[in-house]
């Protein structure tokens, strides 16, 4: 019988190759899902930072190959985690398909984060827009969790309503948040970058110390780090590029660079990057 | 990712026109069935209504009748399958008789795939269909003479026909000579440089090619100790060639603009047949994805009107060879220059995940 | 389907002996690792233990650094993906520096795939990797040098050394002329007759070949309207591939029987490293599915060794080049013979659904 | 998006392509199941002879290409018809694990059958093995609606008692049955061929009117061959080969015949061929 192919490795070190099993799948509004994962064994996704990301593979035979990568949502604890996605291709249509019980690979924790929300530090201002939300929103609980919530803003956009999702948390967490929907119908109308661009002029008013933190859709990003750029502050943002392996052997996700060598790797030096130093 | 592509304004559904034009032939639409995939087209009129199609092409006729391989023929692989079916076929005049009457009836472009076993019956069989068509249904017969040079079941110089740019020059210009008919010749995969092939047979008077047939290839059974197929190695088709038959019909595109490109190469859904049509096909044929799935080609060409309307394309013109290259870098330095190029306006995002 | 293969007996997992031979190179199993999909190997060592692998090849090593190809360098196709990431790579300086220490260490077969610009370039390689590896690690680091004549990515002259024979001649023979170290040629799937282009390199004393290369391919982004890969063409590897890959390991193994062959392509399972070795493989290599499974090669080697148990194989000499055969066929008459031969008994059926 | 492909065709002839759910998977003994499937409308299944089969196809993504071939097991009525089948490869894998309301394709019924049984015709020796056992128990079936279930007797063989499935039909239905099992643990001990032998020896004796009507796996389709040739008796072979459409198109079915032309098609021209024609 010809193969599809399953494994079963221990993980060995911090990043590593395991088994787990659909715990939850978490419908949201506007066609997100939340998919909860668990392994038998404790494994290294615990202790995962914000903007790190997984591979995750299901049991899918031939013809998708490769694992598709999913920021980390939450590392709720030793043996579970969870990510957010919403259906794109055909991988992310069959996680759709899936239910609990159902046997995924995964990869991770891959990658480097965004900078921690320090106590005394400047204030972070978090975009997220689409499923960019997960790093943003897990630096949102991180920074909660310490007590620091006064050190991050969040700034969530949308194309409507029902794109908005888990803004419940952000309210339990008491983290500031300023909504924007294209269609008016949450929050401020219009792209979430012109309430940032108010906030940074403010800041600039005010002298304040400010990062910029982002992560969404690309032509956002654009945007975001132009902000960044003009305004001189430290703007990061947690870039997608097409991945095969995610740690680093297939060089297939280059991120062009200003630096000594003209590219780099959105899964090992990334996916986090600072603004000033992507060639766009 | 660096950027998006161009804008595209949706239109409906009714302003969408299938109709497409491979050089002197018009098609009323770009889809067409693949040779040895659709049979003689009687055993698919159970299953949809042939006249919808663009056309289609036939199982590969010879001067007489053949009998195929041996057992086993078939195995399926990766996303794809393997064929050595032998050009099994009714043969020339069983086909004028029996075949093409029902054929020509149809109203569709008619393609016949024919092959000799060597340089003589390949002219002869063009000019017994030529003749035979005209004959017997005028104009309305066959509408093209699809001249299969890459069979690789053929013991004696077929390789070299499918191979040798020289080879296949004489031969397309013999056949072209002798046949009233436009000759497309179809090109085989396993070349070393697919536009030198296209070329020689421009050269020689084709009406087009058709690209590509299958790719060559074998799979072993452990547990026998046998290849899958009796005759050793096997035609691969299926989903599994299609980035290799997009390369080719790009490339031939490319070295010959405008010169008449019927693709195919593991064609399933209507995003697959536009793909091809961009990179340069003016029509595209189906093949495998036929067997699971007979009423494939219509439900193929409404997924392209349905993704034309989506992508504001009126025409088919429109969509042939209009790929666009990628928006350049800006250029590499040790650091971010202080006077970086105004920001451009940049385009609307297509739709992306995040 | 006619008859069941031949018959085997079950051994036992211990009398397993995975130990290959590849020419002058012995390989304590004959699954390694592919080029370009193993890095310089270190990244692995969180998954797996790398010492249990037959051997790696590494990136390809040209005599400066390079840097890779703009974006996007990768796309997901059926069974497969598209590749065109440049041939970025360290360069000889470093690698010998900082990557080979590392590789030498490991007691396994260390293959080194490398390539040059030109004529010249690929000969200061070979010359370069060869004395280096000497002088600093004498008979234990490189084994091979694995010399990549199939990459689409140069521009001038590249293709050239990877399709026509007599110039591959001439460049294998430079090399080997200026190397202690055996090299092994790779060749490219983009031509019209492989085993032509191994027995140049075979005539030239290359101790082997590895089979085979990515096939070129494209896919295109219909809404974007470009292609899927910035430089257009990417190399298309994974299961999609294998039966290429099988029938030219198959024919290089029946033209030049004994030549060593190392074959790749598509392989994700011990099955599929069988199917390799039957065709004529003396070891094969995994490259595309190290990307989603990083513990692939021990996987697809304990899959390999249950098998080969399972089927009776004691040695992989054993399996090399053993393709069988099919029976013939009882010849074809108008009605069956009276006297027809007598029933012969027929071999053990394996294993088959009905 | 990149295409998976789905259709949804009305049945325009007896022979079509129409969509079904699984209603029912029932596990039986050995690995085997019977598969029920269900239309939404009436489909043309329901008019199967013992033979016939369908081509069917889950939706399974661009790997699993084509469809798969399964005899029908029971016209149920004019929604509904099932098939039994047994792990194999890929796609049997896939039926195996799918569940109620999953879409299947299917195409069919296709080919011809066996030669029905007449009311004062011949002793019909039925011989089943393995999955070959739908068309033979469904002549059975048949037979017996017709009450002239006295001109049917059937043969059962497999290696162990948990391959012989469905048998309680056959003692419903008051068929007389042999069985045969390789270990001798149900029936005789041995092949099926060795009853069946010992019965065309007491037809021979007698005088007796017999066919062989035989499914199964090849080996045992040779013996049968064998056993009718020797005895001279009409011999029906359902026969297997490797099929990628069904329906006459891609001619890869082919089966080696005495006769004007060489081959066959199994899917058009059988898959029931008659002992002498085949040249094996
Ligand atoms: C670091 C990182 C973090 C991500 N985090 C999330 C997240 O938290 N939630 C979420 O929904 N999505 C996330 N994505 C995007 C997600 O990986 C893609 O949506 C997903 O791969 C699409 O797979 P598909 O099979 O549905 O699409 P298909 O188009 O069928 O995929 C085809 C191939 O392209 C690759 N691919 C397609 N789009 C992308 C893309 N935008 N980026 C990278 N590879 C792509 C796939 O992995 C696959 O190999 C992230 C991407 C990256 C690089
Ligand atoms: C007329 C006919 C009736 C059949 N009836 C039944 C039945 O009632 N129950 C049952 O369990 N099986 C039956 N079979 C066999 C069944 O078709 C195969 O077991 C099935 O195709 C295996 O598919 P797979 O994906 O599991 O195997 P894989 O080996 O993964 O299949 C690979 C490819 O080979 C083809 N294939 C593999 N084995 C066979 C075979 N023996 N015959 C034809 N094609 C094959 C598959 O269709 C597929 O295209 C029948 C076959 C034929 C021709
Ligand atoms: C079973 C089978 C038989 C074929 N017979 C012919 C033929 O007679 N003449 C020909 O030119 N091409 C023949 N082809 C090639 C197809 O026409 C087509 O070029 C190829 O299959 C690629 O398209 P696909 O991937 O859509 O199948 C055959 C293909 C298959 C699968
Ligand atoms: C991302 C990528 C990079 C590759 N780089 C090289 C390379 O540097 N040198 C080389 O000879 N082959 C290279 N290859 C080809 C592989 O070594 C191998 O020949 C091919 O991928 C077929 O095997 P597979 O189907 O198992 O991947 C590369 C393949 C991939 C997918
Ligand atoms: S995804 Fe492979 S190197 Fe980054
Ligand atoms: S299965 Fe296609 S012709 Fe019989």
């Amino acid at each position: 019988m010809d193969g599809g192919f399953r494994i079963a490795y221990d993980s060995r070190v911090a990043t590593a190759q395991f088994q787990v099993e659909v715990a939850v799948k978490r419908p949201l509004t506007g066609g997100y899902f939340v998919l909860e994962l668990a392994s038998d064994g404790a494994n290294p996704v615990a202790d995962a930072a914000p903007g790190q990301f997984v591979m995750l593979r299901g049991d899918w035979g031939r013809d998708l190959l490769n694992g598709r990568a999913f920021s980390v949502l939450e590392p709720i604890d030793s043996r579970r985690f969870s990510v957010l996605f919403k259906v794109f291709g055909r991988g992310t249509a069959l996680m759709r398909d899936m239910t609990p019980g159902d046997p995924m690979t995964v990869t991770g924790p891959l990658g480097h984060g965004f900078p921690q929300p320090r106590p005394a530090g400047p204030t972070q201002i978090l975009v997220a827009g689409g499923v960019g939300l997960p790093p943003l929103h897990l630096q949102a609980r991180l920074a909660a969790a310490a007590a620091t919530s006064a050190s991050v803003e969040m700034f969530y956009g949308g194309r409507g309503a029902e794109d908005l999702v888990l803004t419940e948390d952000l309210e339990r967490w008491g983290v500031p948040t300023v909504l924007a929907t294209e269609d008016g119908s949450r929050g401020e109308q219009g792209r979430v970058t012109a309430p940032v661009r108010a906030r940074l002029e403010r800041a600039a008013a005010a002298g304040e110390a400010v990062e910029l933190l982002a992560c969404g859709p690309t032509p956002m990003l654009r945007a975001v780090r132009e902000l960044g750029l003009a305004h001189e502050v430290p703007t990061y943002l947690c870039l997608e590029e097409m991945m095969a392996c995610g740690f680093g052997v297939c060089l297939g996700c280059a991120v062009p660079v200003y630096g000594p060598k003209p590219y780099k790797y959105c899964c090992t030096d990334g996916p986090v990057f600072e603004a000033r130093e992507v060639r766009w | 990712m660096s950027g998006a592509g161009p804008r595209s304004t949706p239109i409906s559904i009714d302003e969408v026109e299938l109709a497409a034009g491979f050089g002197p032939v018009a098609l009323r639409s770009p889809i067409l069935a693949a040779s040895g995939c659709f049979a003689y087209g009687q055993q698919f009129d159970a299953f949809m209504d042939l006249r919808q199609l663009g056309g289609l092409s036939t199982k590969g006729i010879s001067p007489l009748p053949r009998h195929g391989n041996p057992l086993p023929r078939i195995y399926e692989t990766a996303s794809g399958m393997l064929n050595s079916i032998g050009l099994e076929n009714v043969g020339c005049a069983a086909f004028l008789a029996e075949k093409l009457p029902f054929l020509a009836e149809l109203g569709v472009s008619v393609w016949v795939n024919f092959f000799g076993t060597d340089f003589e019956t390949y002219v002869e069989c063009a000019r017994t269909l030529s003749e035979g068509s005209r004959r017997a249904h005028g104009d309305g017969g066959i509408d093209v003479l699809e001249m299969n040079i890459s069979c690789p079941n053929i013991k004696k110089g077929g390789i070299e026909f499918g191979t040798v740019p020289e080879v296949a020059h004489r031969l397309t210009k013999a056949c072209v000579e002798v046949s009233e008919i436009p000759i497309v010749v179809k090109l085989t995969p396993n070349v070393s440089d697919v536009v030198a092939m296209a070329d020689a047979v421009k050269q020689a008077g084709a009406a087009g090619v058709s690209l590509i047939n299958t790719i060559t290839g074998m799979a072993v059974d452990v547990r026998a100790r046998r290849s899958r197929i009796a005759t050793t190695y096997g035609g691969l088709s299926g989903p599994a060639i299609k980035p290799v038959a997009l390369r080719m019909v790009h490339q031939v595109a490319q070295a010959l603009p405008g010169f008449p490109i019927c693709g195919m190469g593991g064609i399933i859904s209507g995003e697959d047949a536009l793909e091809f049509l961009m990179a340069g096909a003016h029509c595209v044929q189906l093949g495998t994805i036929n067997f699971s799935e007979p009423g494939a080609a219509l439900r193929v060409t409404d997924e392209l009107r349905g993704l034309m309307a989506e992508l504001g394309i009126r025409k088919i013109a429109d969509a042939v060879s209009t790929l666009e290259p990628y928006p350049v870098e800006p250029p590499h330095a040790e650091s971010r220059p202080a006077t970086e190029p105004e920001p451009k306006p940049k385009p609307e995002p297509k739709p992306e995940p995040r």
